[in-house]
């Protein structure tokens, strides 16, 4: 049917093959701007219709995920979501990806995706307080092991760097080994802010006002890098590999502070940052949200380097770069309060009544067109079907595998695995601590938890996901990571308040990546509903695909969580002999999708566990009821690697370690180190231990008491063996593998 | 009796610094860099952070500062100065403390719980410690080996101007960074400048993990207040 | 024979140098009459080859080996042979 | 006039550097034939003065501005005249 389409000039055949934008698209930019578009107009439309800007391929599905909440103050559509916390405060918070830039350059790629989702959150008006990061990196082993080295190496140095300098502490995150992530690893960065609710501040302006522009001067940085985003990581990109965008802490601290200062002056009535596509998806995002126009002089932008065209400056990714709309009359102020910083600080652009997004050059328009036009892409469903090496290696029969003789090693073994191994080789790279509000550091609980000075408050904050449930089962594999991380806010005695999720996946127009990222959105959209944790915010990152790899769907859940009162809170290890261990549910686990498999075995294979959400909203209830009423103070959820894995990590902060029985009869191996959510093990004294067992039974949750802590090993009585470690030799093995790669 | 708080660019423990003293009930100010007049303050902190974002080298970029000139004014009348984590480079870039911090041995950034031996109770810094308390503190730097020649350092050891060791105790603890003879603090000979690679203010509250660096603001007020 | 070469490690044209930056704002501060000042890094090393010739083919790829391809050009600054002693 | 200069700034003789270490660990482990390798930073800068002298006189004040005299040695590398573009 093409060819009965109004013919293309050839001209703008030409510039098609140069921005590889569709045909059908640039007939819709015709349609919408009643002439054809120049050049400079195209590469607006190629930026602002890409993947990364429009959503065209995820917008339909994300309608499906619950926004709405109690605590929601400002759900999906700015910078970042907002929930209210309380005593007159609320935290913004929101992940971004930064996946190809990290691909690209490591070091760099991660700093800047820090840089960027910092300043996504004082758009908001918040003061950041808090990061977390989600890595995925491909095989450590062999040939390929070396570049996967040179990348975790250049990650967390990057993340670290930028964090480090600018002085938000990195206070969780997880980071995963998998194959599929050879080609394209995963470099995920949230941030979490602080604000007044009184100080929420939106990306808007109003008729008449002058925009200004603030912070670093603009270069020929990342130019096309939010189109890069989006497109497939092959050798061609070699070609239009862009100037590597580099980050400067420094000078975004100083932004940073500039910023807030002038939100809490009041000084200013809209605030936008600068991300991916730099003044051209700011400044006209803000002009659509206002219903209104903007008018761009590029004469007044700043600019770092000489000759610099049009074209350059409307798509360069310059960090640190900021967009303000002063109150009237605040204009002086603001320019005054960026000059004590040192920094830039002014007007480059005008609202307008008539709603389009123009930019003039040298006293001329070199472009106009309408920003609805600009801002709502053409969307795209599109027909979806599950891969066959995916259904056959979920329907994989596991029940004839062979049970080990001896499981005693595979305790050890899976502790060295990448995956489970300890991650203090990374985060001891990153400052936990600034800022002073760190009440649980990472390696010390499942979440981490930030006190909220002036208040008897915390949050408590995670982001998880688990590629390979999501692999075998994308849409039991988002629901599980919704789930564990809302478990894991729940453990340290934080109630989930919303979450923000980094969707990862491949290729959505190729029949199999759209199935993975559908059902990725609905399993997410379906646990959400089921646990009541309404999404406010995220992000979305696809063609995650090489030539010979596609990564698993990896839905990267951040999760914020409150704690009323900050005392009311636990930790992961065992403090002191002599305490009861308790587990919520019950001992055996599933051996399908899990960590015990591919670790002995090689084997990634059978259904993900099963998740009964109203069993996992009860027991995380549950858990916190224990925290809150003093029952507890040490509490661990039992993830990949089983009631084993869980119980050696709980030994390993303070080395105490613990005596506990399994009675039932089934395979030790699914026993000792299957998995299964809704698993929650706690710690109570002998004179709690009633009260506590009580309200498990009121409840209504299975429960048992495994044993006690104790001694300098780890023990546990099977029915017809008997296995013992020594805490401090699991530990060394433990804490080995990522030191050697991180030395 | 008030305090200045020195902000450099780049310096991101002010306000934690500042916590920390309104906490042990000292008054305080933020003062930015460009400000030439310390008069009036009883006692000055370079807060730690990334003064200039610890460009070409930690705190080098920082003894440029108009404040400076101050600060040694002040140093030189006598007063107390305290430099913690990057205030500590900064003091010795700007040759108030002697010596140097040059880059773990590591080469890399570290944050974690350090073990340090309070080697002098007699100072306005330390008084409410125990003689040889080991303190719990973090650190949370890059450049932290403390380094000075053989006769600096002779002199330190001499004038006892040592006052903070990394030790090793109960399997716990080292040396972090590679610091000459495990120096984590020192002060200078008159024994008024104080400067330190671990932070004191993140360790004043038990829910931070530690309390171990609240003597260190008991002394200081203490002091001041016999002085004043 | 044993050489000493220098190899000068710096960041491409046109991409950000924040550090170069940070110092040439000091430096104008003290009202020093510089620009477009850049930060590096240099290393100096011995290496030993049996030709003037081939201690450079060495150091070049040294140099190539070294620097970051994405964001870093390498320049030879010297290359000087040195007397064996004894 | 505007001047070039190449201004490096190096640790002392005696003092460990362990980045020049480990840079080493790989170059030997890469099979080059290397030693006492060293990593210090090079400053580039564009400098306006009367003449060639004080350009020179510019250029090292700036060294020993920036230079840590307790373990660093500096060095002006290279300076050299530029033509105006007219
Ligand atoms: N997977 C998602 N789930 C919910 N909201 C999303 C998701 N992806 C993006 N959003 C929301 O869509 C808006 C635009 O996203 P994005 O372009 O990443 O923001 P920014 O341009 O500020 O980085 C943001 O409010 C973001 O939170
Ligand atoms: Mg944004």
């Amino acid at each position: 049917m093409e060819e009965t389409l109004t013919p293309i000039s050839t001209s703008a055949e030409a510039m098609l093959k140069e921005t590889g934008i569709p045909p059908q698209e640039y007939r819709e930019i015709v349609r919408r701007m009643g002439r054809e578009p120049n050049r400079l107009e195209l590469y607006l439309f190629k930026v602002m219709w890409s993947e990364h800007c429009s959503y065209k391929n995820s917008r339909p599905l994300l309608r499906m995920l619950p926004k709405e909440g109690p605590a929601v103050l400002q759900g999906p559509g700015e910078n970042a979501g907002v929930v209210d916390i309380g005593e007159g405060y609320a935290v913004a918070f929101k992940i971004e990806s930064h996946n190809h830039p990290s691909a690209v350059e490591p070091v760099q790629g991660a700093a800047t995706g820090v840089g960027g989702i910092i300043r996504d959150i004082m758009a908001m008006g918040a003061r950041p307080i808090a990061l977390l990061n989600s890595l995925r990196f491909g095989k450590l082993e062999g040939h390929e092991g070396q570049r996967t080295r040179y990348l975790v190496g250049g990650v967390v140095g990057g993340i670290a760097h930028y964090g480090n300098a600018i002085g938000i502490p990195t206070v969780a995150g997880e980071v995963y080994f998998h194959p599929d992530y050879q080609e394209n690893p995963l470099v995920n960065a949230m941030c979490v802010g602080l604000l007044r609710t009184d100080e929420l501040k939106k990306s808007r302006a109003s008729l008449g006002r002058p925009v200004y522009y603030a912070g670093a001067k603009t270069g020929r940085d990342g130019i096309g890098g939010a189109a890069f985003a989006s497109e497939e990581l092959s050798e061609n990109n070699e070609a239009k590999r862009p100037n590597v965008q580099v980050g400067d802490p420094f000078l975004g601290k100083l932004l940073m502070e500039g910023t807030l200062e002038a939100i809490q002056r009041d000084l200013v009535e809209g605030v936008q940052d600068m991300g991916a596509a730099g003044l051209t998806s700011s400044l006209s995002e803000m002009a659509h949200k206002s219903g209104l126009g903007l008018e761009l002089n590029l004469d007044q932008v700043p600019q770092r380097e000489t000759g610099m065209n049009p074209l350059e400056l409307m798509l360069s990714e310059s960090q640190e770069r900021m967009v303000f709309v002063p109150r009237p009359g605040k204009e002086k102020e603001l320019e005054a309060l960026f000059a004590h910083y040192g920094l830039d600080c002014v007007p480059v652009a005008q609202v307008i009544q008539e709603p389009v997004f123009r930019i003039k050059a040298g006293g001329e328009v070199v472009a106009e067109v309408p920003t609805d036009a600009l801002a709502d892409a053409p969307t795209y469903t599109r027909e979806m079907q599950e891969s066959p090496e995916v259904q056959s290696l979920r329907s994989k029969d596991l029940s004839a595998l062979p049970i080990p003789a001896d499981l005693a090693p595979i305790l050890p073994q899976l502790l060295s695995s990448p995956n489970l191994c300890s991650r203090t080789p990374v985060f001891e790279r990153y400052d936990q601590q600034v800022g002073t509000n760190t009440a649980l550091v990472p390696g010390k609980g499942d979440a981490a938890i930030l006190r909220i000075k002036g208040t008897g408050r915390a949050i408590a904050v995670k982001v998880d996901a688990n590629p390979r449930y999501s692999k075998l089962h994308p849409r039991l594999g988002a629901m599980h990571a919704l789930a564990e991380a809302a478990r894991n806010v729940s453990v340290v005695g934080g109630r989930p308040l919303a979450y923000t999720d980094g969707l990862n996946c491949g290729n959505p127009e190729t029949p199999h990546g759209y199935y993975e990222l559908s059902e990725t959105i609905s399993g997410l959209a379906e646990a959400s509903r089921a646990l009541g944790i309404p999404v406010v915010s995220g992000n979305v990152s696809l063609y995650n695909e090489g030539p010979s790899y596609r990564i698993p769907p990896t839905p990267m859940v951040g999760v914020v969580g409150l704690l009323e009162n900050l005392e009311k809170r636990a930790e992961q290890g065992f403090k002191k002999a002599g305490e009861f261990i308790v587990l919520i549910g019950e001992p055996l686990g599933e051996l399908g999708a899990s960590e015990y498999l591919w670790v002995t075995q090689k084997l990634e294979a059978g259904n993900p566990p099963r998740l009964d959400l109203g069993r996992e909203a009860k027991t995380q209830a549950a858990i916190r009821e224990l925290i809150y009423l003093d029952l507890t103070r040490t509490a661990h959820d039992v993830a990949e690697g089983g009631l084993a894995v869980a119980l050696a990590e709980m030994t390993f902060p303070y080395s105490v370690g613990a005596t506990v029985e399994i009675r039932e009869q089934d395979r030790p191996d699914a026993l000792l180190f299957g998995e299964a959510p809704s698993r929650i093990l706690f710690t109570v004294n002998q004179a709690k231990l009633h009260e506590a067992t009580r309200l498990l039974e009121l409840s209504g949750l299975k429960y048992r008491i495994l044993g006690q802590t104790g001694g300098s090993e780890l023990t546990v009585l099977l029915p017809r063996t008997q296995l013992k470690w020594g805490v401090n030799e699991l530990k060394s093995v433990w804490e080995a593998p990522l030191r050697e790669v991180l030395p | 009796m008030k305090i200045a708080v020195i902000v450099f660019p780049g310096s991101n423990c002010d306000r934690d610094t500042q916590w920390a003293l309104e906490r042990s009930g000292l008054g305080t100010d933020l003062v930015w860099h460009t400000q030439g007049n310390l008069e009036g303050y009883s006692a000055v902190f370079l807060p730690g952070g990334f003064s200039y974002g610890d460009y070409l080298r930690a705190g080098a970029l920082a003894k440029f500062s108009p404040v400076m000139a101050e600060v040694k004014r002040l140093a030189d009348r006598g007063y107390p100065v305290v430099g913690i984590c990057n205030g500590f480079q900064a003091l010795t870039e700007a040759g108030l403390l002697p010596g140097a911090l040059l880059a773990n041995t590591n080469l890399h950034y570290t944050c974690k719980e350090v073990l340090v031996r309070v080697e002098r109770d007699d100072l306005p810094f330390t008084s409410v410690y125990q003689p040889k308390q080991i303190l719990r503190l973090p650190i949370a730097h890059g450049e932290g080996r403390y380094y000075a020649d053989e006769e600096t350092l002779e002199r330190l050891e001499e004038g006892r101007q040592v006052v903070l060791r990394y030790v090793e105790h109960q399997g716990q603890g080292g040396n972090p960074n590679g610091s000459l003879a495990d120096i984590a603090g020192i002060v200078n000979e008159r024994g008024n400048v104080l400067g330190m690679m671990p932070h004191p203010e993140r360790a004043v509250e038990d829910v931070l993990g530690s309390v171990d660096g609240q003597g260190l603001f008991e002394s200081l007020k203490r002091a001041l207040e016999i002085v004043a | 024979m044993k050489f000493h070469a220098t190899i000068l490690i710096e960041l491409k044209e046109g991409i950000l140098d924040p550090q170069g930056r940070a110092v040439e704002g000091v430096l104008k501060g003290l009202n020093y009459p510089v620009e477009h000042v850049r930060v590096g890094r240099v290393l100096e090393m011995e290496l030993e080859a049996k030709s003037e010739a081939e201690a450079k083919e060495t150091a070049l790829s040294i140099a190539k080996a070294l620097a970051n391809p994405v964001m870093e050009v390498y320049t030879l600054e010297a290359l000087k042979a040195l007397q064996e002693v004894g």
